[in-house]
């Protein structure tokens, strides 16, 4: 499966290895993990909570894996992302490509991240010792993701 | 015509509901017709909804603008930026 | 250490484990991992060999390494590199970058394979059906590694 | 002035060792001096070595080109463009 949504942690080292063994002529994996960290606008972060879409999330991931793969020439891509509540130092998000070369799974993967934190329905929530709040989305997401939009009509 | 509204996130924490449904005389109703009908439910959603409010639509779970035309059975579903990832 | 040339496998998930658990700032971990494919250039691979220059290749990695963190604002990185022989699916070569945001790390670990790619002295001989040879440098490779002499220039 | 000069993989297959000493009478020896005399010392050297090949220099572990000076002790390395990663 190219996306997962789930509650458990992911061991990136088993993913890494299912993805590539497929194939041999796999040259290149390229991979982004998402971490929880303990401090986020200044503030401790005791834990995050991560609410999504139950079926657009899937739907949408699916959706930017196919266009990465129509915009580059890749073997294979995986989503992973976590949801509920997680701790500082826990896992988020995996986002892995396999590819001959490196350049287009290392093009692929940073697009993957941007489009999926501007275009997946998952919204964070944070415990932090001034109370919970929503964590607001940033201006340089929407910036990262334009940047995609702005190459393809180059 | 019979919509229903899904709530997300802060949304859904300030409507104090996941759902509603919003029915509809005759068709050729929009997203913004919808969003008409909600504003009127209370302040909480007047003030959440106002159009300089930065949320996000998606109809049957394609994010879309507000002036989409809905069908029976739709799904619309209203959120804020999202911040996963 | 940040760097390690060695003739064992490496596995991805302890050493990734082992660079973010030290910091909990660490928000993204950006990885590459380099494979033997069993195809190059149309002929067959059936294993490849890997030379260095002991002492050159570590100091080399370890200045590339020192340039990433001058560069960005990242907080780790880690180079594995595999020496001897190896054979089709084996893992040669493992950067990983960890950081607050996105963008740094996997602008670093791009860097760090690019400059990695003409500067650290490793050389590859390849054993194919029509016998061995050692891999030619690509052009393409120098290219990838000028982008970030460019960008320096800006 | 004596002067260590190592070869690698494609230059230490063709050389047929992976080293050499250079003596050198007086000092300011450049690395062109040292190209100059290992060319000397076959065909396969003047050949791997010559001014269109597209070979390396590394003095003391550091890549340079071939009108660095050198001094006693140092060590140089020839070499193909590299090709790990």
């Amino acid at each position: 499966m190219t996306v997962r949504v789930q509650t458990e942690d992911f061991d990136v080292g088993l993913e890494m290895l299912a993805l590539r063994q497929r194939n041999p002529k796999v040259g290149a994996v390229a991979s982004f993990v998402g971490v929880v960290r303990d401090l986020n606008d200044g503030d401790d972060v005791s834990s995050l909570t991560l609410e999504h879409y139950p079926g657009m999330t899937e739907r949408s991931l699916e959706d930017i894996v196919s266009e990465a793969k129509d915009r580059w020439d890749i073997y294979d891509a995986l989503i992973i992302h976590r949801v509920g509540k997680l701790l500082p130092l826990d896992q988020i998000v995996l986002v892995l490509v396999t590819s001959a070369h490196r350049g287009e799974s290392f093009k692929a993967c940073e697009f993957l991240m941007d489009y999926l934190k501007t275009r997946a329905p998952f919204w964070k929530k944070e415990q932090t010792s001034m109370g919970s709040r929503w964590v607001e989305a940033r201006e340089s997401d929407a910036s990262a993701a334009m940047r995609w939009d702005k190459m393809r009509d180059d | 015509m019979k919509i229903k509204v899904l709530f997300f996130a802060k949304l859904r924490e300030a409507f104090q509901t996941n759902q509603v449904e919003v029915t509809f005389i005759g068709s050729d109703n929009k997203v913004s017709d919808v969003l008409i009908a909600l504003r009127k439910k209370g302040e909480a959603w007047a003030d959440e909804l106002d159009e300089n409010k930065s949320f996000r639509i998606a109809v049957n779970q394609e994010m879309v603008t507000e002036d989409v035309t809905l069908s029976e059975a739709d799904e619309i579903a209203l959120f804020p930026p999202v911040t996963g990832g």
